[in-house]
């Protein structure tokens, strides 16, 4: 990551993280994937009500504790500790993946490895492992009402993370509905991946460069994006 | 008068046989079953086939029985972590096998088998890796996976307090597989951090019907606690 | 009900309830059907604890409440109002029904319109009826470890009610273990109808007579019951 | 601001459809949101799908809609009991269809709906009259019957306690279909005794979570209690 210049190219994680935030409508039930996307639950705009799930069995997922109050019985998906919101509640995995797979998340907001211009995903292996890490991301890319990917738009080698079509193992075809990246936001639509909107500082041109499947920018999207305040 | 309490985890595990069938509740240490799991890598059962959702996620969970070469096949949906290592060495000498389900899928697939319903159709997996070889059908012109229960011959579960008749309410998302775990399996075995009389629990918060829960033991105090975040 | 002789010959249904309850073994989990059946929680052993199982969503069914202190929102499968005992519990349907359907329940003691020889029973709608009234039946039948009948005999016009093929829509084919009526009790083997128990002062002959399917004598048999005590 | 609190009944109900499918909670009056069905009388819908247990037991059930002829087709368990004579006339005139499902079928194919199965396999009902044209299945040398999800539009609780973002408590055994219809339909109403600030309800006690409600109506006092047995 160290030698990643996309770091500073666009948007730092917060800002993007802040940029998702602002899509996550009042009263939404949204699911964080583990590491990058978590983030996002710092950048709620105020007045918001945003309820967050956590597909290891809670509603309502809170900020993390203060050091010394962890509490191991109260843990996200990615197996730390966090803390509970006033209105959240606890159930077992069937009911939570029956809360997926219902349909009943307004959102999840995932990692990818690939993703191809028609929303197919790639997230829970890679091509030569031994293993995969399979997780809850196929269920919530199947279930969730949208699914949204929030990632450094180039893998930490430089090479293309959204493609024509994905190399790697998908975790489901047809899913993805928008992608945020450092660089831009991407929406999958029936005709093709859509940018609408870029970071400041980037050209559409250059994120085609870094993108390896056909871009076209959305009609309304020719400004570049700057009055993004990141409320930490 | 019912009475499902045994001594010690040693006296509950003691009957598990070679080539059982073991469902293993928690998610990474968080309501982990350990005390129970430290026994039966004590007892030394053989060739078992285990179900959890993790593997690797803490020293004493069921990266414990395969490092003891207890296990002939996992089936989980998380099988990395920093103990994970015992697994990979085991598969590249075929000396285990691994299924990998989608987490949703394997919850549904234990529910299945403690509620009577031998399969079910699910859209998650289809058209991936995971999906290969299972028989498909469409439903809204969707496909969907054709996905069996699973059911085990020893359920571990951990919980947070239970009645004697088996009642068990467990603490924040400890619960996780436990609840559905308990029903699946012909003998379920709840370790609990306390064992209070009958109509002790509000009625209106069991999370475990007795109904599910054969034999109790009470987690010992050196186990409790001892797991840490990815250790 | 009233013309019916049967009432007097054999066992009352207090005694059967009695009678049946003896064979309920301690920590079992039971469910008790609408009508007759639900005798029997009056009748059980001193010292043996047995947990009722009521399909609407309970377990621990207590008896029925003290005049004034009946509950609406506490009733059993009859739609009656009833008590929960200390360490009962509370449940949905889906929950109640994958309790039974999934093979934890002990045993269902039902009552019947016809049963076969080969333990088919017939339950839950008359031939003729415009409407069934299925409930629980199916699901119980099929789920339970063990299904007990609870009836008379006869029907209250004299007709058989074993039968060697029920001419009844089914609830579910060989599904019996079990029938105690006010007459005997009759197990259900892969050997047949086999009597187990005879009513005080009835005869194997006179049971086979108001029974039109073949039956045996169990070996051990020949005797009458008459040590039953009824505990009320 | 989350606010899903409606002023009365009748605004709950306001946009119900012609031709919508309705899931009613409530296992004779125990539980039913007699409140939400009559304001569905006063709205006066039509050609409803109703799937709810009972259908006889008290006159402000089910049985209200059918007999205003608000109802083309019913699906339940048990349509007898002593308000079942609207029931049966518009059956013999061929104004309304039955399907009758055994109780957990009915009741497994809602828990489907919700949960994103479209298609599960039960031995309940096979060899009998019910399972007559259902596809067929052996599992382990038994058949079962491929039964399918059943989804609402709507869905009519009953609820004893909820707070601002939906989460519901029960009393006893008014959960019955309440919480497993609340999960299955697009838009979800619940009638409860009351309403609290968030937070105000123990985490651990809540049965039906926040993200299953989508509409919440204060109970009237002269409709709660007035149910009787049978009447």
């Amino acid at each position: 990551m160290s030698k990643d210049q996309q770091q500073v190219i666009g948007w730092t994680m917060p800002e993007l993280a802040s940029r998702v935030a602002m899509d996550l409508e009042d009263g939404w039930f949204v699911n964080l994937g583990i590491g990058l996307p978590t983030l996002v639950a710092d950048f709620i705009p105020e007045g918001r009500e945003i309820i967050f799930h956590s597909e290891n069995g809670l509603l309502g997922l809170g900020p993390k504790p203060e050091p010394g109050e962890e509490d191991m019985d109260l843990v996200n998906a990615g197996k730390e500790p966090i803390t509970l919101r006033p209105g959240g509640s606890y159930f077992s995995q069937s009911e939570s993946f029956a809360m997926i797979r219902g349909g009943h998340l307004d959102a999840a907001v995932l990692g990818a490895f690939q993703v191809s211009e028609y929303g197919d995903l790639a997230s829970w292996k890679l091509p030569n492992a031994t293993l995969g890490r399979v997780g809850g991301a196929m269920d919530l890319t199947v279930g969730s009402k949208r699914v949204f990917l929030f990632m450094q738009h180039t893998s930490n080698k430089g090479e293309a993370k959204i493609v024509e079509e994905c190399s790697f193992p998908l975790t489901a075809p047809r899913c993805v509905n928008r992608i945020y990246t450092n660089l831009a936001v991407i929406d999958v639509t029936d005709d093709g991946l859509v940018v609408r909107e870029l970071a400041p500082g980037v050209t559409f041109e250059y994120v085609q460069e870094c993108t390896a499947a056909p871009l076209k920018l959305h009609a309304s999207s020719d400004m570049q994006s700057e009055a993004l305040k990141v409320q930490q | 008068m019912i009475q499902k309490k045994f001594e010690n985890a040693a006296k509950a595990v003691a009957d598990i046989q070679d080539g059982a069938t073991l469902l293993v509740g928690g998610f990474g240490g968080s309501g982990l079953p350990s005390y129970l799991v430290a026994a039966l890598v004590e007892q030394g059962a053989k060739d078992l086939t285990v179900v959890s959702n993790n593997i690797g996620a803490v020293s004493d969970g069921v990266a414990a029985l395969i490092s003891n070469n207890q296990v002939r096949k996992i089936i989980c949906s998380f099988p990395v972590g920093p103990h994970a290592d015992d697994l990979i060495e085991r598969l590249k000498k075929g000396t285990i096998e691994l299924e990998i389900a989608p987490q949703g899928t394997l919850a549904e697939r234990i529910r299945a088998g403690g509620a009577g319903v031998p399969a079910f159709y699910t859209p998650t997996g289809a058209h991936t890796e995971l999906g290969e070889g299972k028989e498909t059908r469409l439903f809204d012109g969707q496909m969907h996976l054709l996905e069996h229960a699973i059911k085990g011959d020893y359920a571990f579960i951990k919980a947070h307090r239970a009645d004697r008749w088996g009642n068990l309410v467990y603490r924040k998302t400890q619960r996780n597989f436990n609840p559905v775990m308990a029903t699946a399996a012909k003998t379920t075995i709840a370790e609990v951090n306390e064992i209070v009389e009958v109509g002790e629990i509000d009625p209106e918060t069991i999370v475990t019907s007795s109904v599910f829960v054969h034999r109790l033991v009470q987690a010992e105090a050196q186990h409790e606690g001892k797991v840490l975040v990815n250790e």
